[in-house]
């Protein structure tokens, strides 16, 4: 899949690759391809160093981004995977099991978006029924009883907009999640890998250390039912994704996330390599760190970190009602402090 | 199915029209009733104000958190304007009071949401005051009472309001490690990150007769499934059968309901 | 429903009606009516306290038998039910909340086979699926968060050999049941009430205080189903029930339970208020008695309870091989000693 | 579906007829492959000593508690019989071998239950050595490594067969307040008390390809429902389908297996 603003890169990469068939006889043609490969490397750069938030939310969504077997394949040296929910199914969406990172033993899990047409439906997408947040739960309870840190790569566009899902209480199972992360007594380290589809997302980002890699995204609603519901207009959703301040940049601005790694020229579809090595460097490094600390102050600081997210002014602060209700950006305290 | 946002029926005559079963209704008998129609028992949304009076024993509300403001973090066109328009309609500050009072005698930590002020979305003041309201009753000891009414995130917030369902969660989390108990009573509608944070993980869920709880509403799910949903699809009865939820608890016996509750574990 | 045993009872009674619908003008048989309630009575002793174990487990089954509404009114001063497993069903079989018995705040809960036929159907008999055990298992789990006893009234068949309960793992359930009331520290009470059928029953019944009824009975298996695959014949229930010891007094000489409460003459279905009554006097008296120990002291007592029952021989222990391979019936230290 | 009483293939003569594929077999290549058809892969039951040669590094077992046998609580008629017949059969006290050996360097409690003995069935012995096992592995701080394969409640024992779930679960419960692993392996077939107690409460359960897992058994749900079950209904990979079961590993996989999970928590 090509998306629309790439279609210059793939231009340039077509007749770079034309001529190159074409050169084998001719000399004159290798300077036209050094010519050729110097504009699409500035290309390159011109487009994907101003992506708008919404092109990045295209990116994280591309098909051909890594996806879990690739990172876990770049992050453990081995992995031993579980099923299942122990209540009567396995989500194929939530991927999960026992895992070596950087000489850690970690439990290792994620959303699984799958790679060919039948896993993708299979995985319904990335969109994890109530079974893959149970089964996250159950993996979150397994890092508690054998004092391994929880590694957790996020890429889901959220929950499953579905009847079944509804049934079998989705909002339950994911607020379970949370309870669960708020005092799970290891080191809980999340990337947001693609997407970061609201509350689907938190289940397994709300964590000691949240990186996101440079085109993820993590937003409480998608762009497009934000567009559509406030816009009245769901082609409006680049407008939604700018005012929702989702990108990775902005994220980290803000406090809510900790780094953001940098993918290479093109996004990580286009080079997978160098995104899961520096996936797997980040998660290494949160866990030496992490590992050091003593669970009960994780727990600690895990409380304070998201005890303190919030825009809220206290009673009487800058200006209040009408500072707050004028629309004037105001202070927070968190607002431009990212932790590291 | 009446406007619920509207929050409560008209109350510029001396009648109004049941929504549900348009029969007449005295607007009197309905504001006595706590907007429950007295013909087909429909429950109409009951702003924040009203829930305090109906549950908290007369005169023991004691509100905390007061006058704390939603700030715009993400310079949210309109969110300002909107923001000025739901404090001048609900005169609050923000979808939630909380406080302390007394049910039947016994102290609880009590919050009760507002559908009215902008569809009782969850932001920053939202879950700053659940969250402290948590944290005072666990150094007090005391019982915890929700009463939620939310259409879900709060957008013009963005990422902040999804992060108000950690806040909370973390919260929550801690004021479970103690021994008293957590109630939570959903109003109709309950849906999104309220559903899916504090609304749900208490011991015990009370809905209202007919309240919708989920998190996708219906209409989200049948746009995009294209499936037709059965009747009484996520309602409290609904997702009672589905063993979400503990009780299904008329409006006016819902303060005789948590006595009980207290009483037992008193 | 009238039992075969008890035809005899039941005929007396009729002719002791008809007689006093005649009485009215009749001086004399007023002496008729006398020697027949005395016939009467006598034959109910003469009948009700030579009951086969195959005759208790019919009184135990008897429909009209007390259930769990007539023991929960008896037992508590209030009731406050709650419902539903968090997972996506509320299973009928199986009802719980808060109770105050005797002055103690309680989780009580039990099997509730449903009074017309609509609720029996509903209640699948009284056979839990696993929705049913998993509610179990959160009311376990509030106990314990609230620190206060476990009351459960057992009376099920068992668990039930149906498709969706396999599929939705009603052995994890059952398991998981036993794990938490190993662990769970507060009192445990159980009174078997009516049928104690295997892992179902058990599910309700690892406790501190295990008492049953007179004609209750609790059993690894169903008589019928043991007769059908051992004597590969199951019309030898009656054999099967005597065989395997599963009546009250059986296993209160066995050291299984604490203590057999007697019934009224004709089993608790002829007088209902009297098996309620005595069943809420001694689950007051467990709870007086249950409530002053430690939880630790409690969960240290539990295992021990649970960890010597057994009837194996240690290695060279009397006549090892031969004794026991010759069927002769051993010594175990437990058998004949009843808690109290 | 070959008669899994029977534990191994008949080892009269050079041939044997696979019950799966009806392929013949050589008897000695079946051995060396802990009876796994070659030709099918379909894993015939294993006796509890060969299933510890698989698993055990080579000399490292070192059994416990070896002598313990049954009694005859309730005297039932023709159980002295049985065992008799079964200790000569297998050369086993009881149903189940337990100990300690190493895996892969690891030190583990290990225990496995055989089929052959009375089918596998849970009685005072197989309860009493399992809750040793669990005991003794919680005290040195021992992974535990359980290899299930029962039909389920020993009746000849009546109540004493039901109580040895209630004695392997709070042995198991206590082992579980520890930090060490617990593996479950299912064997065709594991049903009844087995399954619902210590069988299936472990942080990872692994099943043999198509072994049979349960509560009640195919036969008693179709007579009792009159109901068609599906193809491959209770099979490891119906079980897994259905998140009751992590894991299935081929038989002569399964040391390997359970070296890389004991490796990634050591
Ligand atoms: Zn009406
Ligand atoms: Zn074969």
């Amino acid at each position: 899949m090509i998306l629309d603003f790439e279609k210059p890169i793939k231009d340039f990469e077509a007749r770079i690759l034309e001529l190159h068939r074409l050169a084998g006889s001719n000399e004159g043609l290798q300077e036209e391809i050094s010519r050729l490969e110097a504009a699409l490397e500035s290309a390159k750069k011109r487009i994907y160093s101003h992506l708008t938030p919404y092109q990045r939310v295209q990116v994280a969504r591309h098909p051909e981004r890594p996806g879990f077997r690739e990172y876990r394949d770049a992050l453990a040296d081995d992995f031993y995977e579980l099923s299942g929910d122990r209540l009567g199914a396995d989500d194929p969406a939530v991927r999960g099991g026992l895992a070596r990172i950087g000489g850690h033993p970690v439990v290792l899990l994620g959303h699984d978006k799958g790679t060919d047409v039948k896993a993708r439906v299979a995985s319904n997408f990335g969109m994890a029924h109530p079974e893959g947040y149970r089964k996250a739960g159950r993996l979150y309870a397994l890092a508690e009883r054998f004092g391994v840190p929880v590694v957790a790569l996020v890429d889901t566009p959220g929950a499953a907009p579905a009847r079944g899902a509804e049934e079998r209480g989705q909002a339950w199972a994911i607020s379970a999640d949370l309870m669960a992360l708020a005092r799970v007594p290891v080191p809980v380290v999340a990337v947001v890998v693609g997407e970061g589809g609201s509350g689907g997302a938190l289940a397994m980002c709300l964590a000691d250390h949240v990186s996101m890699l440079e085109n993820s995204y993590l937003s409480v609603i998608a762009p497009e039912a934000c567009a559509s519901i406030i816009f009245r207009d769901p082609s409006r959703a680049a407008e939604a994704a700018e005012a929702m301040k989702i990108t990775a940049r902005d994220l980290l601005a803000h406090g809510i996330v900790d780094d953001v790694l940098p993918e290479p020229l093109g996004g990580a579809h286009n080079e997978p390599e160098a995104a899961t090595t520096v996936v797997a460097r980040a998660v290494e490094g949160s866990l030496s760190r992490l590992t050091k600390m003593e669970p009960k102050a994780l727990v600690k600081a895990r409380y304070e970190r998201y005890r303190r997210m919030g825009a809220h002014l206290e009673a009487g602060e800058i200006g209040a009602e009408n500072g707050a209700a004028g629309g004037i950006s105001m202070e927070h305290p968190e607002g431009n402090a990212p932790v590291r | 199915m009446p406007d619920t946002e509207s929050g409560l029926a008209s109350t510029d005559g001396v009648f109004t029209k049941c929504e549900s079963c348009g029969d007449p209704i005295y607007e009197k008998d309905l504001a006595s009733r706590f907007n429950v129609c007295p013909h087909c028992e429909f429950h109409y949304p009951l702003s924040a104000p009203d829930r305090i009076r109906l549950l908290a024993d007369t005169g023991s509300f004691e509100g905390r958190d007061e006058g704390m403001l939603a700030g715009d973090p993400m310079g949210f066109e309109g969110y300002g304007e909107k923001l000025a328009a739901a404090r001048k309609k609900t005169g609050l500050d923000d979808a939630v009071l909380s406080g302390t009072a007394r049910i039947g005698g016994h102290g609880v930590a009590l919050a009760a949401m507002d559908f009215r002020f902008i569809g009782g979305s969850m932001g920053s003041v939202v879950g700053e005051k659940i969250s402290r309201a948590m944290e005072f009753a666990y150094d007090e000891g005391l019982p915890l009472v929700i009463v939620s009414s939310s259409g879900g995130a709060r957008m013009f917030e963005g990422v902040y309001s999804l992060m108000q369902m950690a806040k909370t969660s973390v919260a929550l989390s801690r004021y479970m490690t103690g021994s008293m108990p957590y109630v939570s009573i959903l109003a109709d509608p309950t849906f999104g990150g309220v559903t899916a944070s504090f609304a749900t993980a208490a011991d015990v869920v009370i809905a209202e007769p007919k309240a919708r709880i989920g998190f996708a509403g219906a209409r989200v799910i049948e746009s995009t499934t294209k499936e037709r949903l059965p009747e009484g699809f996520q309602t409290a009865e609904f997702q009672k059968d589905h063993g979400l939820v503990d009780r299904i608890v008329h409006r006016l016996a819902l303060k005789n309901d948590l006595e009980r509750f207290l009483g037992l574990l008193a």
